[in-house]
Parts: C-alpha cells; structure tokens; sequence
C-alpha cells in the first residue's frame, strides 16, 4: 500500500492503463502540458510521469475548444477500434457536446442492434466551491443518469477513483467521470498493485443501527464527519457511498434502511430530479413499510452558484446541514440520549 | 487526374447496379409506407442516387462511412444487401438492427456503414473518429460523412471539419446540396456557398456542379480519399443534386416551396438513365445488358420486400437487449 | 367555450400572444410554411390563419438549422427587447443546445445580479410512440428540472396548453414546453376569451379517497382510464396533474397524498431520475406519515427507444402499468372489495 | 476610409484613459489575487488593450457587447466605472452584479455589456441577438462579440455567422487572436486561418495585423460597425495581439509553451506605450497631458481598490435572489 492523493490517483490509473493498451489515447484540451495535472508527474516536460514523454503525441492529443467534436470523435474513434479517455476538464462543459452523449454515445449500440461497442471514458471534475461563479461551479451528474445506456462514476476518495477508472477504462460501454475537485487533495492508502473495483457495488464506509446516511461525491466526507458528531451524542450512523450512479447498488441502501429505518441522502448536485430524489424514490417503493422517519435530502440549493465566497457557501450541502438532517430524524434517539444524560 | 469512366466495366456496371437499387427500394419503401407496412418516418434519396453511389464506390473496403435522416442510400450504396435494410424498415427480427433502429438508424458495420442519425449532423464526428483511430492505429482506411445543406449549418460541421484538419485525419466531408432543408430553400438561410467554407479550415473544397453525374461524383471523391489515404488530410465535397420527392413520405406542406419549372428541369436530369445512356453512348454495355440490369434489380427488391414482409417480428426481450455490453438490472419493470 | 385540439390550442395561443404583443416573434425551422402546424391555419399561405400573412416576415422567421445559435440568439433578443417564442420542434433536438440553455437562459439574470430579464419561451413536443426510433423519441423534461433557473410545462390537455402557453409567453422568464405529440388530436373545451393559468398550479382531475394518481403529460390520460377501471373495482383514485414542473404545486400532491396514504406517479420520462422520482422523494419527506403503502412509479423504463412497434410499446407506460401498479399498493381495498363480491 | 487619428482630441485621450485603466486594473487586480483579496480565477488583458478599447471605442451609445473569460477589458472599454467592477471581482455588495458574477461574469447594461462568459463561444450568439432586436424593432444599434483564437474553433461561432449573414444581421465577431488558447498554440490545433473563415459564411473578414496599434483596430472596427448599421450584415474581424502575463493569474504550467523571444517581441510592443508616443509625436498631446492621463487613471485604480475593499460585504439573502423575475418558494432550505 502507499500513499495517494485523489487526482494523484487518477494520473496513476490514466498512466497504468496507457501502459497496458495500447489502444487506450487520451485526448481533451491542454492535455500535453498537463494543465489538469492528470497527464503528467515531475516538474517539467523531460521529468519521468510526463505522458508525452512516455506514450508520444500520437496517444496524448491535445484538441481544440470543440467539444462538441471531440466527444463525438471519440465515440467513433471507440467504435472502430481505440480505447480513448476524453479529458473535458470541467464538468461545466459537458453541456456543449450534450447530443454527443445522449444521442451516439447512449443510443448506438442500442439503435443498431449490437453491432457497435463503445469503450471510451469520458473525465470531468466537478470545480465548486472554489468562487469561479455560475458558469465553472456545475454538478450535472443527475441530467446523465436519466440517460440510459451510459455509466456514471463518482468517486469519493483516492483509492475508490483509482480503481473505478481503471474499471472504466477496461469497460466496452461510454463511462462519465464526474471526479470531485474539492477532494483532489484528500490522502488514501492505495494498494500499489493493479486492481479494479466494480461498478455497482457500493462501500459501507461506516456500519451503523440508527440511521442510514448516503453520501455522494465530495458530500461523503461531510456525512463522515456528521455521523462522527451524531455517533458522540448516540445516534450510530451507518455511511454508504454508492460509488457508481449508474449502475447503482440499490440493494445495499435499501438492506440498510431496512435495518436502520431512517435515511439522509447528500451530493452536491441540484435536489430537484438529483441522485437523492432517486434513492430516496426507491426507498419509498423498497422499504417504505420500515421507515419510521421522513427521508430527508442534503442537497445544493436549487440556486445557481453565487461567486461572492460569503454566498456561494448558502448554496451546498455542509456538516451542520447533515447533522440538522440527522437531527430531524432522530429526534427519538436524541431524548433518549438526553433523558439519559439528565 | 482520375477518370471513373475508365474503371473496369463491372465496376461501372456496378454503379448502376446501386443506384438502381436505391431507387427501386426507396420507391418500395414509399408504397409499403403507404400501405401500413412501414411504420414512422422515411425519407427516400430518390433523385440523389449518382450523388451517394459516386461517393460510396471511390471507396475501399475497409472504409467507414456515417450517414443522415435521409438515409437508406448510405448503405446500400457502400454495398448492404437489401433484405435485411427493407426488414429493418418494417421492424422485424431480420433487420439489419435486430428491429430496433428504423429507417432513421440504419447501420451495416459489414459494410463499414457505422450508422445513419435521425439528429441532423450528430454523425459527422463519428466518422471524424473512424479517422482518427485510423490515423493513430496506422491503418490506411478513410472514413466518408454524408450530410444535407441544411445539416451544413450546424456547428459541430465546423469543430469537425477544423479537428480534422488540425490532425490531417483521413475523412471527407460530403454535403449533399439538394438546395433545401425541409420547407427551407438553402439560399435564405445559408450565408455564402458551403464549399467556400474549406478553405478556411484549411482543406480543399470541390464542388460538383453536376452531382446527377455519377462519375462526376465518384472523379471528386476519388480524388479526395487518395488525398486522404495518402496522409494529407481531409476534404469538403459539395454535389449538387435534387431530390425528386417531398422532404418525406407522406408529408404535406401547404406552402409551394419549390416551383413546378425548378422540378421539372431536374427531374429531367434523372441520374440512372443519364448514367445508362452514357454507358450505351460510350459503347460501354449495351442496351440488352442494361435492361437485364434493371430486371436483376426488380428482382432483388421485390425479394427483399418479401423477405421483410415475411420475416417474424423480433422477440419482445429484444427491446432490453444491448443497451450495454454486460448484464444490466432494468430496476424499472414495476 | 368552444372546442378545440391540444395543437390546435398551442396555435391560438401563439396566435393571440402575436396579435397583443408586437414584441413576440416565432423562429424556428419551418415556421413559415408551418410544417409544424402551430404557426398557421389555412390549407393555403393566402388563407386566413398563416402566420407569415398575418404577422409578416419579421416576425416569422425561419432558422438555419443550428440550434445552438436559435436558442442563445433567442436569449441575447429577449434581454434586449423582444419576447421570442422560439419552435424547436422535437424535445429531442434541445440537446443541441444545451449550453445555451444552461449557462445562458437559466444564469444569466442570477449571475449579473438582476440586470437581465429573459422573456423568452422555447417550445419543444415529445414525439414518442411513433416509430421513429430512439433519435426522435425522447422525453428529456427532467434534465432540464435539474437545472434552477429554468421554468417547465407539461400540459396534458388543450385548454391547460393554451392558458400555460400564454402566461409562459407573457412570463419574464425563460420557460420551456414539452408538448405531448401523443395528445395533439385530444380535445376539450376551451374558454372563448383570452386567458392565462398560473405556474405552480396543480389540476386535480378526479378526487378520490384511497389513493393518489400523478399523471405527467402523455400518461395523465391513462392515469384518468386507470382510475376509472379501478374504481369499478372499488378503489376511489384521487388523479392531479402538476401541469407545471418548474415550479411544481407539490403541496396539492402532499396533501392529496396526507389524505390517501398511497401514491402512484405515471410519466413518460426515463425513471432514474425523472420528474417521478422527485415527487417520490417530497412526499417521503413531507408525508412519509401517512404512507400506508410503498410509492410507485410508472416511467419509461431505463431504457432506449427501440424503433419495431411490437418492441416501442414496451417500454412507456401504459394504462395496464399504471393499473398493475395500483393493484400492488391497494391490496387491502381489492380484498375488501372482493370478499364483499364473494 | 476612416481614420481614427482624425477623431476629436478628447476621443483620442479617452482611448489612452481606457487602455490605462484596463492595464492598471488588471494589475491591480493581479497583486489582490495574490494577497488573497480576489477569490477565484482572474484572466487578465494585459498586453491585449488596443484591441479590446480600439473596439469598444468604435461603437456608440445603446451598442451592445458580450465578452469572455478575459473579461474585465471589455466593461472597461465600455466605459464602465471602475468601483463596481473592483468590487464585483472582490465579491463585495457594490459589485456591478453584486456580487454574484466575480470576475469571470461581469456585466454592466449601463454601458451595454450584457455579459461576460466563463464558457468560451457561449456569449457569441447572445449578441446575435441583440442585433436580431435591433432589426426586429428597427433601432439602429448594433452589437459585438469578443471570442479569442482558440474559441473560434467552437461550433457555436459558425452557426452564429450563418444566421447573422442570412438575417444581415447588425453584428461584429471580434476573433482576439493572442495566439495561444491556454498552453495550446493555436497553430496546432487550427485549420486554416480565422479571417478566412469569413468569406464562406458570406461576410466580410478583415485581419488587423498590428492588434497593438488601438487606431487600426479602431479602424477596423469602425467600418464594420457602419457597415452594419447600413443594414449590410455582419463582419469578422480578426486582431492579432499578445498576451503579457499568464492564461490566468496564479496558474503554473509546468512546459514552456512560448519562447522568450516571441514574449520578449510582443512586450516591446506595448499598446499604450505606441499610442503615447504617437500622440505626442502627431502633435496631439503633449507629454505633460499624457503624463497627467496616467496620473488620473493611477487615482482611479487606487480609488476603484478602496472602494472595494471598504465596501460591505453582500448580506447572505442575496444569493436567493434574482433567479426568476416573480418569487420563488425555495423548496430545499431543509
Ligand atoms: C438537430 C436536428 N434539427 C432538426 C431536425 C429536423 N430535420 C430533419 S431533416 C431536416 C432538414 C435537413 O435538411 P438537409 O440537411 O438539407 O437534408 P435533406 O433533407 O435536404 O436531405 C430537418 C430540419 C433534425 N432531425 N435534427
Ligand atoms: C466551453 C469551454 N471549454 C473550455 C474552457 C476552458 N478554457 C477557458 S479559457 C480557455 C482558452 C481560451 O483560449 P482563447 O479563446 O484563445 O482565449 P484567450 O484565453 O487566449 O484569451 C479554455 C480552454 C471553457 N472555459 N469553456
Ligand atoms: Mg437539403
Ligand atoms: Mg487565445
């Protein structure tokens, strides 16, 4: 095991599956002089980590600002033999090649019956809370899991991104990244053999009996952080990440609620049709008869981001705003614990 | 310079062969429309079959090519035997799309046709990737993308065009200039001539003033896949060509958009008997081998129409199949 | 009260909005020889009832086809003077200009503090259930609900669609219509004067005691036939149509839902995510209570749009769906009802 | 032909006033990054105020313009007051949108900035259409948009030139040709060249070699503008220019992506220094009045700086306001 930061962990993964394949390119803006730091490791081109250096410019591509094309090329690069990781940088700009998406990525191998497969990645972070105003801040991973036929990744921590995207990489189907840019710094311990984690299997990042708290993107560590709090004044706080959002590993929140019978969803999205209104859509459908506490979601404000930094902090999930949460639900156990400690 | 006239004589007979094809089948296509066989939309190339078939047959095996709405020439013309195309039309379990894409979404990756798209334009950097991924596999293959006037005003035209040109990737960029998109004549909503567009993006545009003109045709794409197979990058070719039909099968548009005299100078120019007489002229074939041509091809696709019309419909579990490459828990079947 | 067609009602609308407000103009593809059918009466240009005679060409306005430049032009001519009631046609096309609609019609007021206001509308019709295969078909409501800023509507009938119409015309805000392809010829009676229906209003079209139907477009009338075929079996359905989606009335579902304990929700969107999720999880917040049974929803299922008819039916829902769906939540009053019959 | 030298006295000097308060703005602005005072990313256009004020200064009261992320040149050439603008880049109440845009988001309708965009092309055609208005309604404005080289490569500029050309439509594309977008050269990842993409799209495309030179551009710009209030449709034009400092303030890029001696070469070219010198040398201005311009605009900056800083800052229940024009019941305050 060593050592790893989040987007270290990213590079690692870019860099391990280059070397296996030589079919995987990376193409994206800026990505030879490693403006996004997953391209490259030492301080200068001629430095060991460099990707140009290691794998020569024909593999790593920088593109012009044509999203619109680049997504699209990449499809029908993907469908004709190349395994490529299309680096857009911010997840803002994926609306600009949105039909690209939707409709070839999505739609081809279903249209035609089969006869295309379509293993490309696509890498964006998520850059909010960072007082670049509206226009850079977006989370808009729900408007693609309404898309069938893509798969949608969104790690939480270092080792989870590490082998999720090697996951992604080896997958044949088009995979969305939506990495979180205030996790970028955050440190795991990372197995240093190769490994892949599957999509759609969820971690259990802390058992628990009172509450089921599910934690999203960069709103998992506050989850962590709450349930620490709630657990001191005894509410045991079970924490799952999903992991991966589409596919999404129902199965194991749903065993969870079952057992805890209260659920918090947080992320950083937008609440209206986010991650949240789904699971807790499929809460109410699979475990409604043992709920004995409204589902409460910890979401961003359905505002667009304010850049002004005294503003922009109203607009996304927090620690407070997950212990309220928590709080709301388990008022129960709180008066119990109260009662006692009276 | 090339001469398609000067190919071997099954080639040219082959491209009569094709257009005939297209001809024939999307006529098909219109009465089993008509008659209730063929759900959903269909937009027939008839009129425009020189323009696809010239195109189609400067290519190599190997080659890809992306197509549009207007959309069963693509593949027939790159060579897709007819029976299961017409079977995909009707939506039976012969399709060449197992059923599940339709006139609009055609594909024959047997052939190299990577797929047609409902969504004008959508499909032109697909064949911009077949490109790259020949370019950085080695491969000498090109790929063809078909597109209308129309679709030559979408933006995604020019991110392609101007990444092709950025890596001299071997792709062409074909618009089919039938002078309107739907209703919309070309000139009121087009600003300049579509092959004045190249130049500033750095390749060569031709234009096919005569794109009833097969050869015409296959003389400007030919040229333009050398250039491309030779590693100089990609070309925009623009054919000028009619289509004989309303915009799609069934539509009425209440507005006359286009006059009767315009229709009728070019219906006068019909490709397959240009083609036929220039054969026959040139001494080529011979009349009797022409009309045996046009029986032949009579045959096939009254074959395909039954065929089609007799193929079974595809099995129910066949809508949740492919959406991806493994297994997938549909959560939704209530 | 004169009878009138759900398109034909879309057509008034315009053509009243056209004929108070010189600074309402159509573009689009196709306006001007109404292939569409929205933008003229007549069988002929010269009759009464075409758009282009009536209201001349500066007003009409046939587009390249570039929807990115439509939508953000639209945009730029609302914040400077105009109210542009932009066709798009297909809901399918909206991708295309997805950025605009994002980062410029939904921020651009939040962004610049108040000093832009964008009156401007963008239609769009779900053509789904027509066999045009999987580019045609889509129904992307929910997207765009993730997105704050914008405003939605989703009538479900021809009087709904003309009031909703005017006032998203006479709103200052950007709105979007997803008009129901499905329903074009369903009529109803329609007020002869001018009138407007407010956003965030539900309609309750049948009131009933034991449960709650939400219908959404397209499936709000085989919601009104599942209740019919279930109260013959003696369960009272209580059927609403939120009519708007941004801003959703979600307090009459809430309450409609305090009185029933049980909620089934129809539409014709993809599940994950969709607008059914998002009611799903309000109601297990705000009346997670009085729920005696599990929430159901009735989407598109997760999955793309086949072209063959015997395989496109099977993927929308249907009156039988919603039917089955009901049974699964009422059991109890199905066996009173039966062990009263035996 | 025009010719911005024979402009009225107080013109000219406004012109140094606004390449001054750009240049010492934006200094300003990058020293407040670095202690801390301005949050988030900055883009200055240092290197680029001939280009951005020859524009601005060619337009008239009621004109509209949209920007970029380079993006406080633009108001400021516009004529917006400094405070605000400062004030909106420190995230403070007084910001021209206050504070709810920072830097990458300005706009200031006084002056008809109608906004800058942090998604580069995004802006583009909302300019377009304040000059479709402006035909719609018969007013005689006409609108401009700022894009730089690496942007003209998005798709969004094309379908924007094609309507504005067939509409003839009051606009101008102003293409900031710094070379560079990011650490990528534009010659790497460009077809052809910019200008040239005019003539495809049917309008003029005219290319202002000397960017540094405010008259030229002025020039340039001032004919399309007149063009386009005749009624004559849209132009491009290109301006080739530098930038001074880094893509934005702060970044380190790790490779060396422009020489020394080109950056050596563009420094000596300073725009403001260029336009001093002429001045004084055609006898305009004398040194002393240039000297007392640099004076005044030092003043403002410094007094732009404080009025920044000492402003309050925006109470919390302005980041729920200005989403809708009518009210809003936020469902998701838990
Ligand atoms: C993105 C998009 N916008 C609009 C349409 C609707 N549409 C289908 S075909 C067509 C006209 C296309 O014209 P052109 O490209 O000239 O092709 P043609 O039909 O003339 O062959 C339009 C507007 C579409 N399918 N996709
Ligand atoms: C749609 C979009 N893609 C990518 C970016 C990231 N980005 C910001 S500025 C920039 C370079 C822009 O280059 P250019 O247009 O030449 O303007 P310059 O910075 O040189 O003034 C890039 C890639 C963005 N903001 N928006
Ligand atoms: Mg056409
Ligand atoms: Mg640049």
């Amino acid at each position: 095991m060593s050592v790893m930061t989040y987007i270290g962990a990213i590079g690692a993964a870019q860099q391990e599956a280059m070397s296996a394949d030589e079919r995987v390119i990376i193409i994206g803006e800026d990505v030879e002089a490693n403006v996004y730091g997953t391209t490259g490791g030492g301080k200068q081109r001629a430095e060991k980590g460099d990707f140009v250096e290691q794998f020569g410019q024909n593999r790593i591509r920088n593109t012009p600002i044509s999203e619109e094309a680049i997504v699209g090329t990449a499809i029908g690069a993907a469908m004709t033999g190349l395994r490529p990781i299309v680096d857009l940088s911010y997840s803002s700009f994926l609306y600009m090649a949105m039909d690209q998406f939707v409709n070839q990525a999505a739609k081809n191998r279903y249209m035609f019956g089969g006869q295309s497969s379509i293993p490309v990645v696509f890498r964006s972070a998520m850059f909010y809370g960072l007082n670049t105003g509206a226009h850079h801040s977006d989370r808009p991973y729900p408007m693609f899991m309404n898309v069938p036929g893509l798969k949608i990744m969104a790690p939480a921590t270092a080792s989870d991104a590490k082998g999720l995207l090697r996951s992604a990489i080896d997958s044949d189907d088009p995979v969305l990244t939506f990495e979180a840019v205030p996790l970028w710094g955050q440190k795991e311990e990372v197995p240093d053999e190769e490994y892949h984690i599957p999509f759609g299997v969820a971690r259990t990042h802390r058992e628990g009996s009172d509450i089921t708290i599910v934690g999203i993107s960069g709103s998992l560590p506050l989850a962590l952080q709450a349930a620490d709090e709630m657990e001191a004044r005894g509410v045991s706080c079970e924490v799952i990440d999903p992991r991966t959002l589409v596919p999404m590993d129902t199965d194991t929140i749903v065993r969870s609620v079952l057992k805890t019978g209260r659920l918090v969803i947080a992320e950083p999205a937008h609440r209206t049709c986010g991650a949240a209104a789904e699971i807790a859509a499929i809460v109410a459908d699979k475990a409604q008869h043992a709920l004995v506490a409204p589902i409460k979601r910890v979401c961003a404000l359905d505002m667009q981001v304010p850049f002004s930094p005294v503003l922009e902090r109203e607009i996304y999930p927090t620690k407070e705003r997950i212990v309220a949460a928590i709080e709301a639900v388990c008022a129960d156990q709180l008066n119990q614990v109260n009662r006692r400690a009276s | 310079m090339i001469d398609g006239l000067s190919l071997p004589k099954d080639e040219l007979l082959e491209m009569q062969r094709r257009m005939l094809r297209i001809r024939l089948f999307d006529e098909r296509a219109s009465k089993m429309v008509k008659r209730g066989y063929i759900p959903g939309t269909v937009h027939t190339s008839i009129g425009q079959e020189a323009q696809v078939v010239g195109a189609c047959m400067a290519l190599a095996k190997g080659d890809h090519m992306t197509g549009n709405h207007r959309s069963h020439g693509h593949p027939i013309g790159m060579g897709s035997p007819l029976g299961p195309l017409m079977a995909e039309l009707v939506g039976k379990a012969t399709g060449v799309c197992k059923g599940k894409g339709g006139s609009l979404h055609l594909a024959d990756y047997e052939v190299g046709s990577l797929g047609e798209s409902g969504i004008t334009g959508s499909s032109i950097p697909i064949a911009v990737g077949a490109s790259l991924s020949a370019q950085v596999l080695g491969e000498k293959r090109v790929a063809i993308t078909f597109f209308g006037d129309g679709t030559a005003n979408q933006g995604v035209l020019y991110e392609s065009m101007n990444l092709a040109s950025a890596y001299k990737l071997p792709v062409i960029f074909l618009c089919e200039n039938n002078f309107y998109a739907l209703s919309t004549p070309s000139h009121t909503v087009t600003g300049g001539r579509i092959v004045d567009r190249a130049s500033g993006f750095g390749m060569p545009g031709v234009r096919v003033e005569n794109g009833q003109d097969v050869i015409a045709v296959y003389n400007a794409v030919r040229e333009a896949a050398d250039r491309a197979r030779r590693g100089e990058g990609p070309s925009l070719v623009e054919v000028m060509t009619y289509r004989f039909r309303e915009h799609s099968e069934g539509l009425r548009i209440n507005v006359d958009y286009r006059n009767a005299e315009e229709k009728a100078l070019w219906t006068s120019r019909d490709p397959i008997i240009l083609f036929r007489d220039l054969l026959i002229e040139k001494g080529i074939a011979t009349a009797d081998e022409m009309d045996a041509i046009d029986a032949e091809i009579e045959q096939e696709v009254e074959d395909c129409a039954t065929f089609a019309l007799e193929s079974p419909d595809p099995d129910v579990s066949v809508a949740f199949e492919h959406l991806y490459t493994d297994d997938y828990k549909l959560e939704n079947v209530l």
